[in-house]
């Protein structure tokens, strides 16, 4: 086992450790056992980081790779297939390296910061104790090599976002809330499983490396649309887990939670567990299957941003910042701007874990205040407050010098390339939906800013009916609740906000500020070579209608490569280690070409469409130059379009859930009623028929019985006289039935 | 009288039918139920002479074996059948078994 | 080894006839000794147990037993009927990865049945003989080989059951009780009949003799070919297969063949309905999986498709109906009917890993389904409702309960990590491979969904949020400055006690340690179900 | 002993048994009957004799005379006083019983000496058995003769306790 394998399942156990020793014994612990859930994670981040310096720093191998698994569960020799056995393993490669170290940042820094925000709170210890719960399942998502183990902590996740969006359960809206994440993320999942299914269907196996050599060889039996699905229902899982529309929906009910596990699972890790699982099975994607992608990314894209810039609570802006930022994710993998994606992946974690944070410690300043509308002027008060979020703000907005500005800019130019390549039309749609979406990150967060840190205070002009106060810590407080006693925060709330900070700057990423593909980051996550499309001659019928010279080059090099190397998934990464891009399928080095040509214009106009957008908010909000009440007033069913988040809430209540009941009512009543009134007619069939039966019985069959009865008391009235009771009467009796043997024994003798 | 000579197994057969005659005839006809225990004993009597006599011209030894069950469970039979004859004699006051006809109804 | 772990529970039976029955005490102990000894027994089985024999039929050329273990196997009736021949009925017992996995299952769940009979109040002495006759015919329904044997097991279990449903019942209990009996009766009738036609359809290759071995029978060679049920009487066979479904399917329960099961279940006593849940329907897919589909296989090959249907419909009418459901253990049972769904599933797929899946399911619906009720009895002890309404914030004040409860309902709704997750997947896994069953599988998995739902529904209906206003319970301020729950006359523990701890903390600590390691089971039974399916998948495909 | 002699012995007691046994059954005295019983008992044990169970006619004797009919007097001294008059046993269904009587000994008698089929075996019993009876008791008869045993030893216990003489019934005297 290789020392990093080693390493890594140190790592992935730890934060269970945590979690095993804190639910249990807590309540025994020295302030309910918050260092021992801080002190492993420290521990954990200090391995995830040695593993980072090993693999990205000293190895600085674009297709590093190691892997190690065992057997789980053997099926032993079953018909038709031979042995069967269900691995289980882990698998380090570059892309996993950095999220090991992410993961186990952002959860010490939200673990260390919870320690302020969450003080005081009954069920302090348990926090901590589902903290960890959550960590080891991330790392187990990060770290899986096959579909099977992916699912298992996908589920896990889901189960501790569960928990932790519970976390103040006597809330209902809380307790709604997590039901909601639950099932919205288990619609999700079963199309995972299902394209998981259609996957091991056919191959009998669960390993990622397996399935694409197979794949990569041509084995796929089924029909070419099956792929597509397969592919397309691998992504639900990601619809289900990173918010894209149509399930968008759980994510900004999700911020029921305490704000830190918000930070860590609802913006950093687990909503980004998606797109790290898109990209896991990227090489499998169909190009169909990509384009539904596209798409899905940017309407998330767009269709978030337009919905939260008119949110009031700050919190749910952030939400559904967070979707429109997941959508630019997964359109960045769809159109096969595939270390764009990722490299956007991490450095939105950072930011948007920082921005999350930093909303959490005014919200912990304001006595539990979260609507922006009574904030205002808390520039003053909290500095290291304001100036994180402010770098953090920008770096969401995608600002130049910040990370942020790098890895979109990379997308949407990638989107560019894209739409030039497939040949425009309705393609060029997603990056418009880009671009349009990111003036509208720019202009809402710029309202943030200024509704929240300038001006003045607005705290007073909150209606008092409108007073509500969350069931989260320090409810004594609010007894002396003074509106001018808005502190910093301590320390231990302010360290994460810096070092998140520090981490959206540009040069934590790439030295050259305008281009993120100078960058570490991605030199080292390339884009791995496709093993469906051109490279598997069961699928060139697909891109028939997509014929490109480059194909013919390519085509015939992987071939051979795919079917005798079943590490043909990494033979493009070879290739790049050299230092130049050779994309096994032609269409990924053409939209490559096509990015990469479109670099400065995506530069440009972004760049113009964030200042626009934070301008525009300027003019807004600080300036009133144009009022914001008027406006929202002259355009209203937009503005109630927006507010009310498109309705969707209230078309699945109506639809899905409403019919799920309805339907539950009607089947309870089928069952209780039809099934078993058919039963229960069948039983009272039977007893008519014994009634009918008895009738007969008691005329006829009775009849007969009656006279049998009647001839047996007569002839039982003349025997009675031989009942003397005297025993020798008896005697007498048997003899001389015994003489009567005798007789007719002799009789039937002689003749 | 050639019958009658040589002793054979017709003779003894004959006797044992005598015996169960009028063992039967007394547990039929006679009130006491001492008496009736008597000819209870002469059938099993009756039997015992069957067993032997054919014991005896058949060459085994099983009927010998069987008629000292016989006496055996006869001795056990006149024990608790005079036990029962004492106690009747007790509720009744009698031994006429005729009496003894609470069985009729 | 197999007729001491049958024969134990009525031996303690006996033991407690001759108690008198006012030593309540005492019958409870020598209850639980009984099953605690049984349990040693299942452990020296599993110990014993060599994972590497088949079992389910004769190998071609090999012993005439079958590679089964712990075989005994003794002429029992042996009857000459004149015309009709003689009538040859062996003791015979024998487990292979089927059944073993059955018998372990049973041990458990009857011990954990003795445990929570403690509360039983009624005629302790009546109630603990027939449960403890109830737990002999189990365990010989499982072990039997002999069909008659089978049938006679079957059966023995019937009475039992129809008197602790119809004694120590809630206040419908005869009406649930008649009804369980009649249903499973008319089950049982047809398995007689065809019991009898396989009889004198099956040879014994050894003594040329008509038998009742279920060896014999599960091999198509010893059948006679112009015989009632042989190989040329197609439609006989097609009939005799989907009368012995039937029979067994009312057991399961399968759609819709259900309806006794709730009724049962909410008036039966906890334990009872532990027992129902936990064995009594795995019954029924063991049947068919030991009887219906070796004896019957080409006809189980052509109708795959239609028990793959009423799977799926099991797994998704069960789940609706649940999510209707106010009583809390009701709608337990018709999840219990959705998960036996899942088994049916699996079965029908007819592959190695949808059998896995299935059996293993059926042990992990024993364990989970037995927590389910546990708990509800639990809550049922303390507020006298079942009405998930008249709940709610339970978490606050009995926070040991709301854990084990949420990993119970979790384990229910198939959380990785937990049992039952493993014996869904591969329930689907199996279901999906089979090109027969595979859309099927693809509206199965909604009842992935629709499980979570109700389940978590419930949870928060009765676990999270505050007290209600009708609620079943009071709240009182303590000494502490909490605020502590309060049931009308109830005396004990608020939150679980020493013995409701016993009963349920082994359930998830198996729950989870076969979530994480399936292995101690699936080891013992992937050779047998490899077999299975060999026996079942016909020569041409084959 | 020549052939005549032992057939002569042999009528002898045959007419004891017979005669004797029709005495105890047709007189009306008990005492009387008891004493015939006497008789005929011995009779029979001289027959086993001929019929070589000399060890069968000594238990006869021992049991039979010496005690079955020792119990049979106990009893009808216990039930009646000797000197009462009613000693005189009353009959019952005379004339059915005296038909059935002949009846069936004429009925056996006839079958006695119609019946060819008697097979007698070529060996007969000789001499003592005494020996074989040992023999076979234990082995053959083990079991039997434990059985019997024991319920001997039951009947005993149970006639003790049958007629035992309670403090109540003795008042109801």
């Amino acid at each position: 086992m290789h020392s990093l394998i080693q390493l890594s399942i140190v790592v992935l156990l730890l934060p269970l450790l945590s979690f095993v020793i804190l639910i249990f014994f807590n309540r025994r612990l020295p302030r309910r056992g918050d260092f021992v859930g801080v002190g492993i994670l420290g521990t954990a981040f200090a391995i995830s980081a040695y593993i980072f310096w090993t693999v990205i720093v000293q190895t600085y191998d674009p297709a590093f790779r190691v892997a190690w698994d065992f057997t789980w569960i053997d099926l032993g020799k079953v018909p038709g297939i031979g042995h069967l056995q269900i691995k289980m393993g882990i698998v380090i490669d570059n892309l996993t390296a950095i999220m090991l170290a992410m993961v186990t940042l952002i959860s010490l820094l939200v673990h260390l910061y919870s320690t302020g925000y969450m003080a005081g709170d009954k069920n302090y210890g348990r926090y901590f104790a589902f903290l960890g719960i959550f960590t080891f399942s991330m790392l187990g998502i990060v770290l899986s090599d096959n579909l099977f183990s992916i699912y298992i902590f996908w589920e896990l996740v889901g189960l501790s976002s569960y928990l932790l969006i519970g976390f103040f359960f006597e809330k209902d809206s809380a307790a709604d809330a997590q039901k909601k994440a639950f099932l919205a993320n288990r619609v999700g999942d079963i199309g995972m499983w299902l394209g998981i299914l259609i996957l091991y269907s056919q191959f009998h196996t669960f390993s990622f490396e397996q399935i694409y050599a197979n794949l990569a060889a041509g084995k796929f039996a089924m029909s070419n649309a099956w792929l597509t699905a397969a592919g397309l229902l691998l992504f639900m899982g990601c619809v289900g887990k990173s918010a894209q529309f149509p399930l968008h929906i759980w994510l900004p009910d999700a911020m029921e939670g305490p704000t830190p596990v918000s930070a860590l699972i609802h913006a950093a890790t687990m909503v980004a567990a998606g797109v790290y699982f898109v990209a896991r099975i990227f090489v499998l994607l169909t190009p169909d299957a990509l384009h539904v992608i596209a798409f899905i990314g940017a309407f998330t894209a767009f269709m978030a941003a337009t919905i939260a810039i008119t949110q009031n609570d700050i919190k749910r802006v952030l939400a559904y910042s967070t979707v429109s930022q997941l959508g630019y994710m997964v359109l960045g993998l769809g159109v096969g701007a595939y270390s764009a994606a990722l490299f956007h992946l991490v450095t939105h974690a950072f930011f948007k874990a920082c921005l999350f944070l930093g909303s959490g410690a005014i919200i912990h300043a304001m006595h539990h205040e979260q609507d922006m509308r009574w904030m205002g002027g808390l520039r003053r008060h909290m500095p290291w407050t304001f100036a994180t979020f402010t770098l953090a703000t920008l770096a969401l907005a995608g600002l130049p010098l910040t990370s942020g500005f790098m890895s979109k800019d990379a997308i949407l130019a990638g989107a560019i390339g894209f739409a030039n390549v497939e040949g425009g039309g309705i393609y060029y749609l997603i990056p418009v939906l880009g671009f349009f979406s990111a003036m509208l990150t720019a202009f809402y967060m710029g309202r943030q800013i200024w509704l929240v840190f300038f001006g003045e205070s607005r705290t007073h002009l909150k209606p008092a009916d409108n007073h509500h106060h969350g069931l989260d810590a320090h409810s004594a407080h609010d007894d002396h609740h003074d509106d001018h006693e808005v502190h910093e925060v301590s320390w231990n709330m302010r360290a994460p906000l810096v070092i998140l900070a520090v981490l959206s700057v540009f040069i934590v990423y790439s030295p050259n500020p305008l281009d993120g593909a100078e960058g570490w980051f991605m030199k080292m996550i390339k884009t791995p070579a496709t093993v469906v499309g051109p490279a598997n001659h069961n699928c060139t019928a697909l891109h028939a209608e997509t014929p490109s010279p480059l194909m013919a080059e390519a085509f015939p090099a992987v071939e051979t490569h795919g079917a005798t190397d079943a590490h043909a998934v990494t033979g493009g990464e070879h290739a790049a280690a050299t230092g130049e891009h050779a994309f096994a399928d032609p269409r990924q080095a053409e939209i490559a070409h096509a990015a990469h040509a479109a670099h400065f214009p995506a530069i440009y106009i972004s760049s113009i469409m964030v200042v626009f957008g934070i301008s525009l908010a300027g003019i807004v909000f600080v300036f009133r130059i144009i009022d914001p009440d008027k406006t929202a007033e002259a355009i209203r069913p937009l503005y109630l379009f927006s507010l009310n988040k498109w309705y969707w809430d209230e078309i699945y209540q109506s639809t899905f859930i409403k019919g799920s009941v309805l339907l539950s009512k009607i089947l309870s009543w089928f069952d209780t009623n039809v099934i078993d009134g058919i039963v229960n007619g069948v039983a009272v069939l039977v007893r008519n028929l014994a009634f009918a039966n008895n009738s007969f019985d008691k005329y006829v069959v009775d009849g007969l019985v009656n006279f049998t009865a009647f001839s047996v008391n007569t002839t039982g009235a003349v025997l009675r006289k031989l009942q003397t009771g005297k025993v020798q009467t008896y005697v007498a009796l048997l003899l001389v039935v015994l003489f009567g043997y005798f007789v007719f024994y002799f009789t039937r003798l002689i003749y | 009288m050639q019958h009658l000579i040589p002793i054979g197994l017709n003779h003894y057969l004959t006797i044992s039918a005598f015996l169960l005659a009028f063992g039967l005839f007394a547990v039929m006809t006679r009130k006491n139920a001492i008496v009736v225990l008597m000819g209870v004993e002469l059938i099993l009597n009756a039997a015992n002479i069957n067993f032997l006599a054919f014991s005896k011209y058949n060459g085994g030894i099983g009927g010998v074996m069987f008629s000292l069950f016989v006496i055996v469970i006869a001795a056990a039979e006149a024990a608790i059948a005079l036990a029962i004859v004492i106690n009747i004699f007790k509720i009744f006051k009698s031994v006429d078994i005729s009496s003894v006809d609470t069985m009729k109804e | 080894m197999l007729s001491l772990i049958v024969f134990l529970p009525i031996l303690a039976g006996l033991v407690i006839l001759a108690v008198p029955s006012s030593q309540k005490q005492i019958i409870r102990i020598v209850s639980l000794l009984a099953a605690l000894a049984q349990g040693v027994l299942a452990v020296l089985i599993w110990r014993a147990y060599d994972p590497s024999l088949p079992g389910i039929t004769a190998s071609p050329g090999g012993s005439p037993l079958g590679s089964f273990q712990f075989v005994e196997k003794l002429p029992w009736i042996s009857l000459k009927l004149g015309g009709f021949g003689s009538l040859n009925i062996e003791y015979f017992l024998g487990v292979d990865g089927i059944s073993v996995t059955m018998v372990i299952l049973t041990a458990l769940i009857s011990a954990i049945g003795v445990l929570s009979s403690w509360t039983i109040q009624k005629q302790v002495k009546g109630y603990f003989i027939l449960y403890n006759l109830l737990a002999s015919a189990m365990m010989g329904c499982f072990v039997a080989l002999d069909f008659f044997l089978f049938y006679v097991f079957w059966e023995l279990m019937l009475l039992p059951m129809y008197f602790l449903i119809g004694i120590w019942g809630g206040p419908n209990r005869e009406y649930a009780a008649i009804k369980f009996f009649l249903y499973t009766l008319f089950g049982s009738v047809f398995m007689l009949l065809v019991m009898i036609g396989l009889y004198f359809s099956v040879i014994d290759p050894v003594t040329g003799n008509h038998t009742f071995s279920l060896v014999a029978m599960a091999n198509q060679a010893n059948y006679i070919k112009s015989a009632i049920l042989g190989p040329d009487n197609v439609m006989w066979r097609f009939i005799a297969f989907a009368v012995l479904f039937v029979g067994f399917a009312i057991k399961v329960p399968m759609f819709p063949f259900h309806t006794w099961l709730p009724d049962a279940h909410v008036e039966a006593p906890t334990p009872i309905s532990v027992i129902l849940a936990g064995v009594l329907l795995k019954l029924g897919t063991y049947g068919m999986m030991r009887i219906n589909f070796p004896l019957f296989p080409e006809v189980f090959h052509a109708s795959m498709y239609v028990i793959g249907i009423f799977g799926a419909i099991n797994i998704i009418y069960g789940a609706f109906c649940a999510l209707a459901q106010q009583d809390l253990k009701k709608m337990v049972a018709y999840s219990s009917i959705s998960h036996m769904g899942y088994v049916l599933l699996g079965l029908a797929a007819g592959n190695s890993e949808g059998m896995v899946g299935a059996l293993y399911q059926m042990f992990n619906h024993g364990t989970i389904t037995a927590m389910l009720f546990l708990l509800v009895g639990v809550i049922y002890d303390r507020a006298h409702t079942r009405q998930i309404d008249k709940f709610g914030g339970l978490s606050s004040y009995m926070p040991v309960y709301a854990a084990i409860v949420t990993v119970a309902w979790f384990a229910s709704l198939g959380l990785p990590g937990l049992s039952g997750f493993i014996s869904e997947a591969f329930v689907f896994v199996g279901a999906f491979s089979s090109v027969t069953t595979r859309y099927i599988a693809m509206v199965s998995v909604l009842g992935i969904v629709f499980g979570a739902a109700y389940l978590l529904w419930s949870l928060q209906r009765m676990f999270l949020g505050k007290r209600k206003p009708d609620a079943a319970y009071d709240l009182e301020v303590g000494a502490d400055g909490h605020e502590h729950i309060h049931f009308h006359d109830w005396k004990g523990k608020i939150d679980l006690d020493a013995r409701e701890l016993t009963m349920l903390v082994p359930l998830v600590v198996i729950t989870i340690f076969l979530g994480i390691y399936p292995m101690p089971i699936l080891g013992m039974i992937t050779t047998s179900v490899n077999r299975l399916v060999e026996v079942l998948t016909p020569l041409a495909i084959r | 002993m020549s052939n005549l002699t032992y057939t002569l012995i042999f009528y002898i007691f045959a007419a004891i048994t017979v005669f004797s046994a029709a005495f105890v059954v047709f007189s009306r005295n008990v005492i009387y009957s008891a004493f015939a019983l006497l008789f005929t008992f011995f009779g029979v044990a001289a027959l086993y004799v001929f019929l070589s169970a000399d060890f069968i006619a000594v238990t006869q004797v021992v049991v039979y005379v010496g005690g079955i009919l020792v119990l049979l007097l106990f009893g009808v001294m216990f039930t009646k006083s000797i000197m009462n008059t009613e000693l005189k046993s009353d009959v019952l269904h005379i004339i059915p019983g005296t038909l059935i009587l002949a009846g069936i000994l004429s009925a056996l008698l006839y079958t006695f000496y119609t019946t060819h089929t008697w097979k007698p075996s070529e060996i007969e019993l000789h001499g003592s058995i005494v020996e074989r009876i040992g023999y076979e008791t234990m082995s053959h008869y083990v079991l039997p003769f434990e059985m019997v045993s024991i319920l001997l030893l039951a009947a005993l216990i149970g006639a003790a306790f049958l007629a035992r003489f309670d403090k109540s019934d003795n008042k109801n005297l």
